[in-house]
């Protein structure tokens, strides 16, 4: 395909890192893959390869779904990086979408992420109400930027209604291992906190936290069926919106590399309807905040903005830029880490 | 009458040659029987994974890509389990030599030079070499059953991944990702077959495989390790020392587990990351069992395991199977594989059970008390 | 430290140690009979899908756990065939099955991503487990008891039964147990069978008990951790269970010691601790004088065939 | 001493068993009468141990049948006949290493009764046959003849009214042997049938009524051995004559060839027995023989003598002159120290490598079959082909695996293979266990040869016999030490048997002595 012409039929693939069955983070973009489908019909074509281990693995999956005449190709892990570049520099007239990257090699590999941290602000807010302990624990995978991002964005969002709330990090070193997760939401309930959070894939927490009567949260999922007390609401990854764009983008010929960063406003980010035990009040600030959000009212981070030091990092009246967002490795005041 | 296995007297050469074939043929037809019963279309699946690749060049570079590291660290497990040495520790020294080889390149990133690369790759052997030399120790001072304390390293070598990833070696300029910057083109394994992706690994496997088939077969080195495997006892009356061979069959192994390491770091990753490991050092384990040891099996075992992970991926495109189905053809193809290794050893044979035969004539007559002697045959 | 975080802890050891307990002593009976069989975290996997299967259709989790350990027979029945009356090598087998059980785990439980069933919930009343003391002695899942019972269970067969000394003596000298007139293959199939069922039963505990629900690779690697366990406890029922608990002790105490805000110099070591602990405990037993040696079964892996 | 008027014990017709390749039983037919002690003769792999197996259930016949006291029978598993009343003592022992002697015995019964009851049962069978043997102690602590009682309790206790003994005395002090003959003659009083096999034919003169002799699975005559002499018996088994040994000639004059002064070494852990101050020489042309019971450091000896035990060892080992107790076992085989170890499966040869291979082990340097590092493929063929000629061996040629051939055929080419490299010293140890009375006069005369030759050779044996036809001088190893050696001219038989029992057996008799005269 030619850039700048339109097509009939585009070829889409899609590259995952974990099975599409873990009803997480690759469950929500092979939703996203389903609503594509939906949305396009017969003007679009799509295939998955799911477990594909980050690195030469990647590279070659990648490659030979270049060859075997997709149109374009969704890689959607952030180790999946540097395999999609290499691959697109070979491959010119294919088109290659990154998710969670920061870089590319050539201007037929655009990158896309979502905006979760604006979620965390509403979880942040639910948890900073509801929370008695004004401690919440949250079990988080590996300390990259994202999830730096989405602990501290929690966390301003609950101290913005609780002054003294503390964001308790266990870090599990793991996307997905549901024993250790649910071991770890244990151990956090135990020394005393009353909402469970999380940035690991599995219901595990949830669970553990329905056994242990605190609140908590779905993670890139609706999982209320998991924990149908505890679960308050969710960060819903839609993915959907953003594959049919893109497609659509390269049926009418108008494809061009980009990286876009999209959120609640666009409708990739979505909170799961909230859990009807949730008072009132509580419902209303969380749904202000997404209203703020949407409305581009709201933005977590805005100074003034304390490290753990309580070293002022973001003055009064600033707003952190994306790019100091994407490379953030410290925490906010009120984070155990 | 009934089927029963008796053994050869020596192994079958033929049935060597001919059970994995008999073998494929097994999984071919129960893959395409199971899988039809589960709803997918069988034939397509066993034609998609295990045929489509091989006629595709493109697929055959991945192929001996994928085969390198598998075939590199099998030989130098083979080497050890002839001598009966269990070392499980592959992927702990698989790691060990991606980061010692790693470590070399974050040393050397301003430098250019044709001694970087094989400088790393010496660093890689020998960091190899020193996780495997962990449990030799173990078990030549403290008899230490090295499967368990080579098994027990990989996690700890994992764990010493992550921690470097996390924090001395993390990538500055890398947005706080745990991973090292990319290698630089000296740091870099140069490609063998221009315009492909065939790495020099691919003819540093084959050649290493060669060579250790020559060695194991003819040199006393590798009499020495058969020896041991077979009877320790005897390897002590030949003059084989007992600590000797485990220091031996340990650090080969580990060294080319870790060969494998930086080779894999320097060449398709081209840095180090957290998700270096992928099983490799377990996979190796199958691949010198299927490969019956032998270096040159291994070369093979190697592809057809590559086979169905490179095959599998297609499947997943062209026909939707999903990975899970790849990896229940992949346990087929083995259990079929160790299935028909006992040909080689025993050969089948419909046995006439005793019972079926009419008895034997009655009993002869007592031997009378006044016979001193029957000759049932002249002696001369 | 709170007593009820002290209780909270042990709680959660226990629950972290039962599978472990459960899934090695069904290795320990297994290797016992001179059978290696690395295929745990296979049968582990294919016991927890079948488990949750089954409690989701029946809507009785006691049947799931039940049809695990059916399940996990059977997986283990594919490696019985193929090393007992095949004779294919152990190790290989081994980890060919856990190859088979990952896959084999996926794709029967692709329907069942994503919803929940109901638990095996405590056994005895919640009144017994109101007071902390009562919660720490009455209120786990059957499982946490039964394990330590089959602990029991087997450390008496093993010493005391009479079938037990046949299985002994089937994994120490296979040959002679032969010449007697012991079936060694069909005491070997009975052992792997015990094996598997009790790997099933294990790899439900997660899928009923600890994270009620499927997903792939549910168990995580817990089978390799129970299979280093059985050498861990020198092939002997009651440091198993010591094993199994300090393994969940450390596990549980690694994250007890996070969420409490502990912070530590490297994370990662304290991770690799359980691993290096091993390796000590494994280097201090095997020094005391040939103690490992005796305790080993001496056909340990090697396959048998009987001259007929 | 007839017992045609009784149905016979046991009665084997036209039993044929066949194993790939060979017909290791073709139409057996003989039978055993109550209270006999039948003898079953043959060279190695005439089908003896074959045959028992079949009667005890763990082989199974391809022809033929069984009558057992008048009825015929199907033994299809030692438990049925265990049940008919039949009791075995194995070759290759059937005990469990790492388990007590009360579990072994337990394991060995059908219906064991509770673990007191059958203590109690043992310490009585112990004193009525007046046999010593500790129910707790762990097999493995065990010395060989304490091992072999356990079988025999083990038999004893289910009353048996036939018991098959292969090879029983092969490992026992002659005093040992007389206690057994004791329990084997009174079990007989009793009613109780012995079929019994061994090599060693003045043994069965002594104690049997009957023989039936096997060659090549067939039977081949039957006699009466206290009628017969060794020699006539032994002819039977091979079919031809027998030779003697020739060209032995004693030689006590020539030079030290072999020293040996002040040896200790710790013993095997954790129960091996330790060498204390072992001092002995030989010289040039000489047969040193080294007569003891098995467990008294024999083994020790002959590793610490080869070099492959060196931790701990204090002494000194000298060829020639030369110290070799400083070198690897391969720098002694450099100086012309060759020896062969008593266990030749798995010690002195590898069964899984081939013949040529098997060459390669030990005769690498002094024939050179290797360059640098490297195997000369050709040459380690051509010397085990040279070996296989020279020394009769049967097998298909230097690919032959060595675990193919048969004990006797396999003794053979290890000796070859030693013997063949010409060396100075040669140390051997229970060269014909086993082994038949065809191939044990044809590696006797080998090591005749050698000495011949000028080679200094020292002979372990159990076999008393052996050595006192054997050797010049013989010296007696007890619990790790070593008598003065003493001229075979002359010898007192009871005074070696007392050496040989040390202490604690010192109520041995001369029957050894009084045979050998005969
Ligand atoms: N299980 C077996 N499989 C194949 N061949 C066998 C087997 N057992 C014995 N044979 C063969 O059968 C023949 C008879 O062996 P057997 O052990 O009965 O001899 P034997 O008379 O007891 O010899 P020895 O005096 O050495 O003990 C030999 O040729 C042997 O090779
Ligand atoms: N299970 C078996 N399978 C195949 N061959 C066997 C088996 N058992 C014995 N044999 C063969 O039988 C032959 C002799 O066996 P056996 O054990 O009777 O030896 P032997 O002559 O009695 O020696 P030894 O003196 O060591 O007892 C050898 O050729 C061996 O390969
Ligand atoms: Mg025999
Ligand atoms: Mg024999």
């Amino acid at each position: 395909a030619q850039d700048g012409e339109k097509m009939d039929k585009v070829k889409a693939a899609f590259v995952y890192v974990g099975p599409v069955g873990d009803f997480g983070w690759t469950y929500a973009h092979d939703q996203g893959r389903k609503y594509l489908e939906e949305e396009l019909g017969d003007k679009v074509e799509t295939t998955y390869v799911e477990n594909v281990a980050e690195g030469p693995d990647a590279e070659r999956v990648i490659r030979q779904l270049a060859q075997d005449g997709n149109d374009i190709v969704f890689t959607t892990s952030f180790g999946f990086m540097n395999p999609t570049i290499k691959v697109a520099k070979q491959f010119p007239d294919v088109k290659f979408e990154h998710a969670t990257g920061y870089q590319t090699g050539s201007d037929n590999m655009g990158l896309y992420n979502s905006r979760f941290y604006e979620g965390r602000a509403v979880l942040g807010t639910i948890a900073g109400k509801m929370s008695k302990s004004g401690k919440a624990g949250y079990i988080a995978s590996f300390p990259i930027p994202e999830v730096v991002m989405g602990i501290n964005a929690f966390t301003l969002a609950a101290r913005a209604v609780n002054p003294d709330f503390e964001t308790q990090v266990v870090w599990v070193n793991s996307w997905y291992d549901p024993a250790k997760e649910a071991d770890a939401a244990k151990a956090l309930l135990s020394q005393g906190a009353d909402v469970i959070t999380q940035h690991t894939d599995s219901p595990a927490p949830l669970q553990a936290a329905e056994q242990g009567g605190a609140i908590a949260f779905g993670q890139a999922w609706d999982m209320t069926s998991f924990a149908p007390n505890a679960h308050m609401t969710a960060i819903v990854d839609k993915w959907g919106p953003y594959y049919v764009d893109r497609v659509q983008a390269m049926l009418d010929g108008t494809w061009t590399a980009d990286n876009v960063w999209l959120g609640m406003k666009e409708g990739e980010v979505e909170m799961a309807p909230f859990n009807d035990k949730m008072p009132d009040d509580v419902k209303e600030a969380a749904q202000k905040i997404v209203d703020d959000t949407k409305a581009g009212t709201y933005e977590g981070f805005t100074g003034p903005i304390k490290d753990q030091s309580g070293e002022v990092k973001v003055p009064e009246g600033e707003t952190m830029s994306d790019e100091d967002l994407l490379k953030m490795d410290w925490y906010v005041e009120g984070v155990k880490s | 009458m009934a089927l029963a296995f008796e053994p050869r007297r020596e192994p079958s050469r033929a049935m060597m040659l001919a059970a994995p074939v008999i073998a494929v043929a097994a999984t071919l037809v129960a893959g395409a029987i199971v899988f039809t019963l589960l709803g997918h279309d069988g034939l397509q699946a066993v034609y998609q994974i295990f045929v489509v690749p091989l006629f595709n060049p493109y697929r055959w570079q991945d192929l001996l890509v994928k085969a390198a590291p598998l075939a590199i660290i099998a030989t130098g497990l083979a080497i050890g389990f002839r001598a009966n040495i269990w070392n499980i520790g592959a992927e702990g020294q698989y790691i060990l030599g991606g980061l010692a080889g790693t470590g070399v390149a974050l040393l050397t990133l301003g430098q250019g030079g044709v001694w970087v690369l094989p400088l790393m790759i010496a660093a890689g052997i020998l960091g190899g070499m020193v996780w495997a030399g962990v449990p030799a120790l173990l078990k030549t001072r403290l008899n230490v059953n090295e499967i368990l304390s080579s098994l027990m390293l990989n996690y700890v070598a994992i764990q010493l991944l992550y921690y470097l990833m996390r924090g001395p070696w993390k990538d500055p300029m890398g947005f706080n990702f745990p991973q090292t910057p990319m290698f630089t083109a000296a740091q870099t394994l140069p490609i063998a077959v221009p315009g492909t992706l065939i790495h020099l690994g691919v003819p540093i496997a084959a050649a290493l495989a060669l060579t250790a088939w020559f060695l194991m077969a003819r040199s006393i080195t590798g009499f020495q390790l058969r020896v041991v495997g077979l009877a320790p006892n005897a390897a002590r009356y030949g003059g084989f020392r007992q600590s000797s061979t485990v220091w031996l069959a340990l650090l080969v192994g580990g060294g080319l587990a870790g060969l494998a390491g930086i080779l894999e770091a320097s060449g398709p990753f081209g840095q180090m990351v957290p998700q270096f490991p992928t099983g490799y050092g377990y996979t190796a384990i199958i691949v010198a069992f299927l490969g019956r040891l032998n270096p040159l099996g291994i070369l093979f075992a190697a592809l057809v395991l590559a086979l169905t992970y490179v095959g599998g991926e297609s499947a997943q495109t062209t026909i939707g199977l999903p990975a899970a189905a790849a990896g229940v053809f992949q346990a087929m193809m083995l259990f079929f594989l160790l299935a028909t290794d006992l040909l080689v050893r025993y050969r089948l044979v419909i046995r006439r059970k005793a019972g079926d035969t009419p008895p034997a004539a009655p009993v002869m007559a007592n031997p009378s008390s006044e016979t001193r002697r029957i000759q049932a045959e002249p002696t001369t | 430290m709170t007593t009820a975080l002290f209780i909270s802890i042990l709680m959660t050891i226990a629950g972290a140690a039962t599978p472990l307990l459960i899934a090695a002593l069904g290795e320990l009976v297994v290797e016992k009979s001179g059978v290696l069989n690395l295929g745990v975290e296979g049968m582990m996997l294919i016991g927890a899908v079948t488990g949750f299967a089954i409690a989701f259709i029946t809507g009785v989790p006691s049947l799931g756990a039940l049809a695990a350990m059916v399940a996990g027979a059977m997986a283990a029945l594919i490696f019985a065939v193929l090393t007992l009356s095949l004779m294919a090598n152990q190790v290989a087998t081994g980890l060919a099955l856990t190859i088979f059980g990952t896959g084999v785990s996926a794709l029967l439980g692709a329907p069942y991503v994503g919803i929940t069933t109901a638990t095996l919930g405590p056994v005895f009343p919640a009144a017994l487990a109101s007071d902390p003391i009562g919660r720490v002695i009455f209120g786990h899942s059957p499982l946490v008891y039964l394990g330590l019972a089959l602990a029991l269970a087997i450390w008496w067969f093993l010493r005391h039964s009479r079938a037990g000394l046949i299985l002994r003596a089937v994994g120490e000298s296979d040959s002679a147990a032969h010449a007697i007139g012991y079936p060694v293959l069909k005491v070997r199939y009975l052992a792997v069978l015990f094996g598997g069922a009790m790997a099933g039963l294990a790899g439900s505990y997660y899928s009923l008990v600890l994270t009620p629900m499927w997903a792939e690779r549910l168990t995580a690697g817990r089978g390799w951790i129970a299979i280093a366990l059985v050498v861990f406890a020198s092939w002997r029922p009651g440091r198993l269970v010591l094993g199994a608990y300090l393994f969940g002790a450390v596990i549980t105490l690694e994250l007890q010691a996070k969420a409490a805000g502990f912070n530590l110099f490297a994370p990662e070591f304290l991770a690799s601790l359980p691993y290096l602990a091993t390796i000590l405990v494994l280097a201090i037993i095997s020094a005391g004088k040939g103690s490992v040696r005796t305790a080993a079964p001496a056909c340990l892996g090697q396959p048998f065939r009987a001259s007929a | 001493m007839t017992h045609i008027d009784m149905a016979p014990r046991l009665q084997l017709s036209g039993i044929t068993k066949r194993f790939p390749g060979v017909v290791a039983n073709d139409q057996v037919s003989f039978s055993v009468a109550p209270g006999e002690i039948h003898a079953l003769l043959g060279e190695n792999g005439a089908g003896k141990s074959t045959l028992v197996k079949i009667s005890y259930g763990v082989q199974k016949a391809d022809e033929g049948t069984i009558v057992f006291d008048g009825t015929p029978v199907a033994i299809t598993s030692p438990r049925e006949a265990r049940a008919l009343g039949i009791g075995m003592v194995f070759q290759h022992f059937s005990l469990f290493e790492a388990m007590t002697v009360l579990e072994n015995i337990a394991l060995g019964m059908d219906n064991p009764p509770p673990r007191r009851e059958l203590e109690a049962a043992i310490r009585d069978v112990l004193a009525s046959y007046d046999l010593t043997l500790d129910p707790h102690r762990v097999v493995h602590t065990l010395s060989v003849g304490e091992r072999q009682r356990i079988e025999i309790v083990r038999a004893l206790l289910q009353r048996p009214k036939l018991l098959i003994m292969d090879e029983p005395t092969s490992v026992l002090t002659p005093q040992e042997v007389e206690q057994l003959f004791e329990t084997l003659r009174r079990l007989a009083r009793e009613g109780c049938s012995v079929l019994y096999i061994s090599h060693k034919l003045h043994e069965i003169k002594e104690l049997c009524e009957t023989a039936t002799i096997l060659r090549g699975g067939k039977v081949v005559a039957t006699c009466d051995p206290r009628e017969e002499s060794t020699r006539s018996m032994a002819e039977l088994m091979i079919g031809g004559d027998l030779k003697d040994l020739s060209g032995r000639q004693a030689s006590v004059d020539g030079e030290v060839r072999f020293a040996v002064s002040d040896l200790s070494a710790p013993g095997e852990p954790p129960f091996g027995t330790s060498l204390k101050d072992i001092s002995f020489t030989v010289r040039s042309g000489e047969l040193l023989g080294i007569a003891g019971v098995a467990g008294n450091g024999q083994n020790e000896l002959l590793q610490v003598l080869s070099g492959e035990r060196m931790a701990g060892v204090s002494g000194k080992i000298m060829i020639d002159g030369g110290t070799i107790s400083n070198r690897s076992v391969g720098g002694r085989r450099a100086l012309g120290l060759a020896t062969v170890p008593e266990e030749r499966n798995g010690h002195a040869a590898v069964p899984g490598l081939s013949l040529a291979e098997n060459a390669v082990l030990s005769a690498r340097r002094r024939m050179g079959l290797a360059a640098g590092g490297i195997i000369k493929a050709g040459a380690a063929r051509a010397y085990a082909a040279s070996v296989i000629d020279a020394f009769s061996v049967k097998a298909t040629g230097p690919g032959a695996l060595a675990g193919s051939l048969s004990g006797g055929n396999l003794q053979k080419f290890v000796m070859g293979r030693e013997i063949m490299q010409d060396p100075a010293v040669l140390v051997v140890s229970q060269p014909t266990w086993g082994v038949d009375a065809g191939a044990a006069s044809f590696i006797r005369q080998a090591m005749i040869d050698l000495a011949a030759q000028g080679a200094a050779i020292v002979v372990v044996s159990q076999d008393l016999d052996e050595l006192l036809e054997l050797c010049d001088r013989i010296a007696v190893i007890n619990e790790g030490r070593l008598s003065e050696p003493m001229d075979v001219q002359g010898i007192s038989i009871e005074r070696v048997g007392l050496l040989m029992g040390g202490i604690h057996g010192a109520h041995g008799n001369d029957h050894a002595g009084a045979e050998r005269a005969a």
